[in-house]
């Protein structure tokens, strides 16, 4: 989307191809993290784009649209495109993949139990529980959870299912999930088990460092290795190493958060097909070499928080007008 | 001499002097400065009388010290700039004159707003240093400030003033005692001493402006009768400096008040080794009685009887 | 410039008990750079007595109006027509504007809707800080530009007193010693001498206030 | 008090309060009957005079609704907001007025389920404290 | 009186017609009232057309829709086009569908409320005005300040998008930080190289003027007509009159080499970049002696920069593998949050590099004269064995903490700037605009805004130069008189609204020309000293009109009229 923007105000048009009915991608189904003053999450922005893209003079917008065949070479493409209406084939002259990213499987980690307990979710299940229905509960039975943990690298820096990369936003999500439910629900208790904290920033350490004070938030440097589930109780009890004792911990908790990572989205292999993309070694689109038209951005080229991917795209916004440049 | 006083014929012999306070009744209750009178007769040379001191309604300083003459005691009347008008001094000055009062020490005064009487309108027509040199007038040149105007008899007063070498910029301590001199004073009693390396380095610095030659300091004491106090006066008293080690000694001592008097007596017999001191003044705040004990065991007594 | 502060409401109600009509008169000099007296004061003083007096059941009507400065008889005069419609004025300007008010219409009672604090100069946007009594003899050329008349509390000409301490007064532990100003300053300029120099007792009952009404007349602007 | 329905004026700012409502009408939450919307550019458009103005115009109470703390587009509207607040509060009180009445409420384009709840709720304190007796 | 056009947009079954029906009911025959006619997604571009020509016809000069949120209307409006002659603002919308239907249950109730809405919204139009719109002509020139990475990078790319650069230089040389740089963690090519051929590119540029030894001392002016007097070293000043600046001066380094770190044994991230690249493999020798051990201590003082994680990883792996050190990396934190850092990590790890990461910070002794560092390893299992961990290294490269620029607080003055956190320069509040500053026409970017690892400043310079690119590609700056307004006659110069304006869009000059988009009243080039609002820098959000004490600053675009009569109440 930003690319489109930056685009059409250099004075190129641009056009806009969405999968989904609605504009905005993963980020505009995020809730607001502020708590007593803006904790900058960014997903107020998300919609704010939505709305500036809506309004751009020479954006052509084109959603539940999928691609299906592209034709010509470099400045002189041929896209065929299909959405409800029919096929259509468009010339264009470059070409950017903002294909965006999922959020990891987390059943694919059994132990954590995802899929399986009802009270284990991941960041996003939060996220969107408290952006539609306002509130924190345990999907179990609609209760208001005492305690809450976040695990966190579910999908990332994991040898074990090759996801050899930090996912690079979920430290500071899951964080700001934490602070805001702290916000509202003074009464729940928080734990933060982690690897390493990473997000960096001018605002960030005053972030992290209230964390710290909150008395009702636990940092664990450790990552959990099971979660053992009673079916009478619907209680969670967390297999831990406690780097403080350094002894094994069991230790009970009402619903538990999983911090996913970002892998590259499912159907993101029939795009690298039809565009001849590469893979770099974390998965994630190598960007194509220079001359070809085709460029890529956004957290498809590698895990990217909201800021992150708007700079990006703006750059590469730079990078595409100056190739059309120097074609014509 | 200027005055004839007791504490000058005593500093003027080069004899070290030793003064004491004492704090008027809020009320014309005599028996009080009676009583404080007798607890300081023959221990001191002579005895400040406060001038409604901290901003306090008290009985007047010159009322004070004209009662003591007539108990025998020689006091050093304060007078402060804060209540009274160059009018208001010079007219006072000639009635404390009349009694016989021989000794001032002109002051500022505490601020009003730390006493009884809050919504006063305070004066301030003079500060300490334009009262010293109103003073000196009077008596050197028989005038009444910046007139022409004689003044009839003679004002024969021994000049006193106060210095705080623990206020601040401390560099320009020496500097302001030094336009004291200027003006016309003859002694100076200090503010209370705590912080001993402070005011050795200040009285350096007197001596270098030669200042010890010029003018009579008596180092100012006052004794800790408890932690709590010593805590007090170091959090609150702007003004007062008093190290950590100091009010330790006093806090962790098993008989504080008794160790508090031990210190004063190290203090003075300290102070008294340092070139320009010539005397100590002993504030001994609602705490008289104890003035013969300290100045006895600082070896400062018999107080020298000189004509 | 003059600083001013708004009396409490209570105050003012009561100055107004007796009176259903009045007008509100702001100022649009100081006492609108000092947010005390601006038209913006104004309207929300207007309000709020509007209100008060709605709710103790005795409507008031309040007009308001802000002449560019109250202090200026032509300004006083503007609004003339206004005042005849009320029973009372009260004004927002500093006391200068009141009298001038109060001068200007002899049937009508005028009352001080702020409190004139004293001549001043903004610290930061929103602090205002005393700098000047008006003593009517400035010594700053012998204080470094710091003046110990509107600053000492004890109004030192030859401080600092005892209780400067680490640059702050005793009195108001938050207020700056001016002495300690004059020192830093003077230092600065490496002027410190002028502070060893005694400044002579002040004239006070020929140059201040204390000598009666005090008046600048300038004969070749008379018209 | 059974059919008193207090009339209440939402300042909203166009960054997030507005986006709000249009999200909580869009969740299809109720809002109470007798609110008033008033976009502003910023919540450091409101006026002191405004708050007042309200009240006196007939209000029983106000609602602003703006940025979260550092979170505005303006960088300080929402702080001026909130200061001019505080002072409208001292009026209130010298007044004889509730401080109730006027409030702030922080929150983002996409809290349209708090905007309604903060209306509800002041819907339901107002109808505890009564209409606004200094209402002219 | 104004003549109104009422266009009832049904919203595709939102609003139905029995409902749209009884709301209109009220106001047929309303002498203001023009038409009303009933349209179906009147967002869409058919329906725009055929409201113009409705207009048109009926002759109304304003109008009121019926329908959804008005920001549905203004993002569509401002896509396709206003219909010709309606001022943007003198259209007024009653959003029914979010504000009644679907916000009032009981239909009775909805139908009350929206016809009050209606007659709010023509009681808002027929108080409203119209504003008028301008451009500003802007020449394709931009003052680029600093020289390093950031400014070359920004400078090369807007001269090939052919804007003229003149690129502002402190010091002597450019290149700024990556001249202590050798190596990218992420890139094959060395640094100097890289710098070495981008100033060669900049040499060879026309479009690029640099001026070194040069620094800004004063800036007047605002976007598209800033007047930026610059000082040489040698004290000659030269005045540019750029449209837009970028501000790319880099961040400081602050040693600590006070106490046990004045030891020799301790280097710093730059120190031990020169001594790898000047050290032959496989021997690293430093002053004669050769390094067998390195420890990398990253201290609490950059817990919020990833730069010192990426540094130690690159080094360690370096030293490991090229000179046969042992590396110890010891951390609170690793920062693994840039692209293919966790891989190097875990390279570091299995080529023997050991993590440990602390909780409390290590104590520092001198034994034998060598630095011995004492940590507590979190990770340790076997705490009572194993705590704490002594290490003995021959150098320790120890993180020097990032500073802001000393002169940054200097600059914002000048630029009328503002600074964030730990004072960086503060981009324009978090919303999305990370390397726009406050003001209009003025950018920040790269370590001056926040230190951060090369690729990523490149990426932001990238944005930067796009940005930069987008404002002065049209070659004007389209803008309305939708802004602020000071009638310098009530203006008391108390100079509250410079203090507040966040854009510093307001200046008070003594003999200030008088506002020139003023319209009625006083012609125009009256002189007059009073607050001016530059409308092309303002971005109307209206706080100096709340704040100004003698109400002398009107919103154009919302005065209080219409603030009032949002309010709907009584007078």
């Amino acid at each position: 989307m930003t690319v489109a923007k930056e685009l059409a105000q250099s004075g190129v048009s641009a056009l806009l191809i969405e999968r989904d009915p609605s504009l905005g991608g993963l980020a505009a189904s995020f809730c607001c993290k502020a708590s007593e003053s803006c904790n900058k999450c960014f997903a107020c922005v998300a919609d704010k784009r939505v709305l500036e893209i809506r309004n751009g003079p020479s954006i052509s917008i084109l959603t539940q649209t999928e691609l299906t065949g592209l034709k010509g070479g470099p400045g002189a493409y041929n896209v065929s495109l299909k959405n409800g209406k029919g096929r259509m084939d468009i010339d264009v002259s470059a070409i950017v993949i903002a294909a965006g990213v999922d959020p990891f499987d987390a059943s694919l980690k059994a132990e954590y139990g995802y899929g399986r307990y009802k009270n284990v979710i991941t960041a996003r299940d939060l996220d969107e529980m408290l952006r539609l229905r306002g509130k924190l509960f345990c999907p179990s039975d609609g209760r208001l959870p005492k305690t809450v943990a976040f695990f966190q690298c579910v999908g990332s820096r994991d040898e074990s299912i090759g996801n050899l990369y930090c996912s690079q936003v979920c430290c500071a999500y899951a964080l700001r999930l934490i602070k805001a439910i702290r916000y509202q629900y003074p009464e729940t208790k928080a734990a933060f088990l982690y690897m390493d904290i990473q997000p960096a920033g001018a605002s960030f350490d005053q972030f992290l460092n209230s964390c710290r004070q909150d008395k009702g938030i636990r940092l664990i440097r450790s990552l959990p290795s099971k979660v053992y589930h009673s079916p009478l109780s619907d209680g969670l009890r967390v297999r831990f190493v406690d780097p403080l004792k350094g002894e094994v911990a069991e230790e009970p908790f009402d619903l538990i958060v999983l911090s996913v990572g970002l892998v590259l989205r499912k159907d993101s292999k029939s795009l690298a097909r039809l565009f001849n993309l590469n893979f770099n070694e974390e998965g994630f689109f190598a960007p194509p070499p220079a001359q070809t038209g085709v460029f890529i951005t956004g957290a498809c080229s590698g895990p990217k928080d909201i800021d992150r991917s708007i700079i990006h795209a703006k750059s590469i916004a730079c990078t595409v007008q100056q190739y059309l440049k120097g074609r014509s | 001499m200027k005055a004839g006083s007791n504490l000058e014929n005593v500093l003027s012999k080069g004899l070290f002097a030793v003064t004491g306070e004492l704090g008027p009744p809020k009320g014309n209750e005599v028996s009080v400065i009676k009583r404080k009178a007798d607890l300081l007769r023959g221990y001191v040379d002579a005895v400040n009388v406060t001038d409604n001191q901290t901003a306090i309604v008290r009985m007047s300083s010159i009322a004070a010290s004209s009662l003591l003459l007539q108990m025998g005691i020689e006091p050093v009347m304060q007078m402060t700039t804060r209540d009274r008008n160059r009018i208001a001094i010079q007219s006072d000055l000639f009635g404390a004159t009349a009694f016989g009062i021989k000794n001032m020490l002109c002051l500022t005064g505490d601020h009003h707003t730390f006493g009884n009487q809050v919504d006063s309108k305070n004066v301030h027509d003079l500060d300490s240093i334009q009262l010293i040199d109103c003073v000196r007038t009077m008596r050197d040149q028989g005038t009444l400030l910046g007139g022409e105007e004689k003044i009839e008899g003679e004002i024969k007063l021994f000049i006193g003033a106060a210095e705080n070498p623990f206020g601040d910029p401390f560099e320009f301590r020496a500097i302001r005692l030094a336009k004291k001199v200027a003006a016309g004073v003859d002694f100076i009693q200090t503010q209370c001493i705590y912080d001993m390396n402070r005011f050795k380095e200040w009285m350096k610095m007197v001596r270098n402006l030669g200042l010890h030659e010029k003018v009579h300091i008596l180092a100012g004491v006052t004794p800790l009768k408890s932690g709590g106090m010593a805590r007090y006066m170091a959090k609150n008293v702007s003004g007062i400096i008093i190290p950590d080690e100091i009010i330790d000694r006093i806090v962790k001592a098993k008989k504080p008040a008794e160790e508090g008097i031990k210190l004063c007596v190290e203090q003075i017999q300290e102070l008294r080794e340092i070139g320009g001191v010539h005397g100590v003044h002993i504030m001994a705040i609602e705490w008289e009685q104890m003035t013969s004990q300290i100045t006895e065991m600082a070896g400062l007594l018999p107080r020298p009887k000189v004509a | 410039m003059i600083k001013a502060e708004q009396k409490p409401l209570e105050e003012i109600l009561l100055y107004l008990k007796s009176y259903d009509r009045i007008l509100l008169s702001g100022c649009g000099a100081c006492v609108t750079v000092c947010q005390a007296g601006g038209e913006k004061e104004v309207g929300l003083l207007a309000s709020a007595l509007r209100m008060a007096r709605m709710k103790m059941g005795t409507p008031l009507e309040a007009l308001e109006a802000t002449p560019a400065r109250q202090c200026e008889p032509e300004f006083a005069a503007e609004l003339s027509e206004t005042v005849e419609k009320v029973e009372a004025v009260l004004s927002v300007a500093c006391g200068v504007g009141v009298q001038t008010l109060a001068r200007h219409f002899p049937k009508t009672p005028v009352f001080p809707g702020v409190n004139t604090t004293f001549l001043g100069e903004t610290v930061t946007h929103g602090v205002w800080e005393e700098r000047c009594q008006a003593c009517g003899n400035c010594i700053l050329e012998r204080t470094g530009g710091v003046c110990p008349v509107a600053r000492c509390a004890k109004q030192l000409f030859n401080g600092p007193c005892g209780g400067s301490s680490k640059g702050k007064c005793e009195i108001k532990r938050e207020a700056d010693c001016a002495w300690q100003l004059i020192y830093d300053r003077l230092n600065g300029l490496g002027q410190l001498y002028r502070m060893e120099e005694i400044i002579p007792a002040r004239r006070w009952g020929v140059e201040s206030r204390d000598s009666g009404l005090r008046r600048i007349v300038r004969e070749d602007l008379k018209v | 008090m059974v059919n008193f329905e207090p009339k209440i004026v939402a300042f909203c700012c166009d960054q997030s309060g507005y986006p709000a409502a249009d999200m909580a009408g869009g969740l299809e939450l109720n809002f109470p009957g007798n609110v008033e919307f008033v976009r502003v550019p910023c919540a450091g458009r409101i006026e002191t005079l405004y708050l007042l103005k309200a009240l006196e115009r007939g209000a029983d109470g106000v609602l602003i609704f703006a940025c979260y703390e550092e979170n505005c587009q303006f960088l300080r509207g929402n702080l001026r907001a909130k200061s001019r607040l505080s002072y409208a509060h001292r009026l209130l009180e010298k007044i004889g007025l509730e401080k109730e009445r006027i409030e702030i409420c922080h929150l983002a384009t996409n809290c349209g389920p708090k905007l309604a709840e903060t209306l509800h709720r002041k819907s339901e304190q107002l109808k505890k404290l009564g209409p606004n007796p200094a209402k002219i | 009186m104004a003549r109104i056009g009422i266009f009832i947009d049904g919203m595709g079954g939102s609003i139905p017609a029995p409902f749209r029906e009884k709301i209109v009911s009220v106001i047929r025959g309303l002498p203001e009232i023009a038409f009303s006619v009933e349209e179906e997604n009147l967002a869409s571009p058919g329906a725009l057309q055929r409201m113009a020509e409705h207009l048109k016809a009926e002759e109304v000069d304003r109008a009121v829709i019926l329908g959804g949120s008005p920001k549905l209307y203004e993002t569509s409006f401002n896509k396709f086009g206003y219909p010709v002659l309606l001022n943007p603002y003198l259209l007024t919308v009653a959003n029914l569908k979010e504000q009644t239907l679907q916000a009032v249950a009981n239909e009775e109730e909805a139908v009350e409320k929206a016809r009050k809405m209606m007659i709010k919204a023509i009681h808002l139009a027929s108080s409203s005005g119209p504003i008028e719109s301008r451009s500003l002509p802007l020449t394709p020139q931009t003052l680029v300040i600093g020289g390093g990475i950031t400014g070359i990078a920004i400078a090369l790319a807007l001269a090939r998008s052919g804007i003229q650069v003149y690129l502002l230089e402190k010091g002597k040389h450019l290149g700024g930080k990556a001249l202590e740089l050798r190596r990218f963690y992420n890139r094959p090519e060395e640094v100097q190289k890289w710098v070495e051929e981008k100033v060669s590119e900049i040499s060879r540029n026309s479009r690029i003027t640099v001026i070194s030894e040069t620094e800004l001392k004063r800036l007047d002016g605002h976007l598209g007509r800033f007047q930026a007097t610059v000082r040489k070293a040698n004290g000659t000043e030269a005045v540019l009159s750029p449209s837009a600046i970028v501000v790319a001066t880099g961040y400081e380094v602050e040693r600590n080499r006070k106490g046990i770190y004045g030891h020799r044994s301790f280097i710093s991230f730059a120190e031990m970049e020169t001594l790898l690249a000047e050290n032959e493999i496989p021997s690293l020798l430093r002053n004669g002696k050769r390094v067998e051990s390195v420890a990398f201590l990253l201290g609490e003082v950059n817990g919020d920069v990833k730069i010192d994680s990426i540094n130690a990883v690159k080094q360690s792996l370096l030293l490991q593998e090229a000179f046969q050190c042992q590396t110890v990396i010891l951390c609170k934190d690793l920062k693994v949050s840039s692209d293919g850092m966790e891989r190097l990590y875990r390279r570091a790890r299995e080529r023997g590099a050991l993590f440990i990461k602390f909780e409390e910070p290590p104590k520092l002794s001198i034994v034998n004269g060598q630095i011995q560092v004492d940590v507590k390893d979190t990770s340790a299992i076997r705490k009572e064995d194993e705590w704490p961990l002594s290490i003995l290294s021959d150098l320790i490269v120890l993180s020097d903490a990032l500073i802001p620029n000393p002169e940054t607080e200097n600059l914002c003055r000048i630029l009328g700037l503002h600074r964030g956190n730990r004072g960086f320069f503060m981009e324009d509040n978090p919303q999305l605009l990370r390397v726009r500053s406050n003001r209009r026409g003025i950018f920040v970017a790269g370590g001056c805004r926040f230190p951060q690892e090369v690729s990523e400043t490149l990426n932001e310079a990238g944005a930067t130069a796009q940005e930069v690119i987008a404002l002065l590609s049209g070659g004007i700056y389209p803008y309305d008189l939708s802004v602020a307004e000071v009638d310098p006659e009530k203006c008391a110069v108390c100079l509250t609204c410079p203090r507040l304006c966040p854009h510093s869009a307001i200046t008070v000059e003594k003999y200030a020309e008088k506002n020139i988009y003023i319209t009625p009243g006083i012609g125009e080039g009256v002189k007059w000293g009073a607050a001016r609002v530059d409308p092309v820098a303002c971005y109307g959000c209206g706080i100096c009109v709340g704040e100004c004490p003698a109400k002398a600053i009107t919103l154009r675009h919302q005065p209080d009229e219409l603030i009032y009569a949002q309010m709907n109440l009584s007078d």
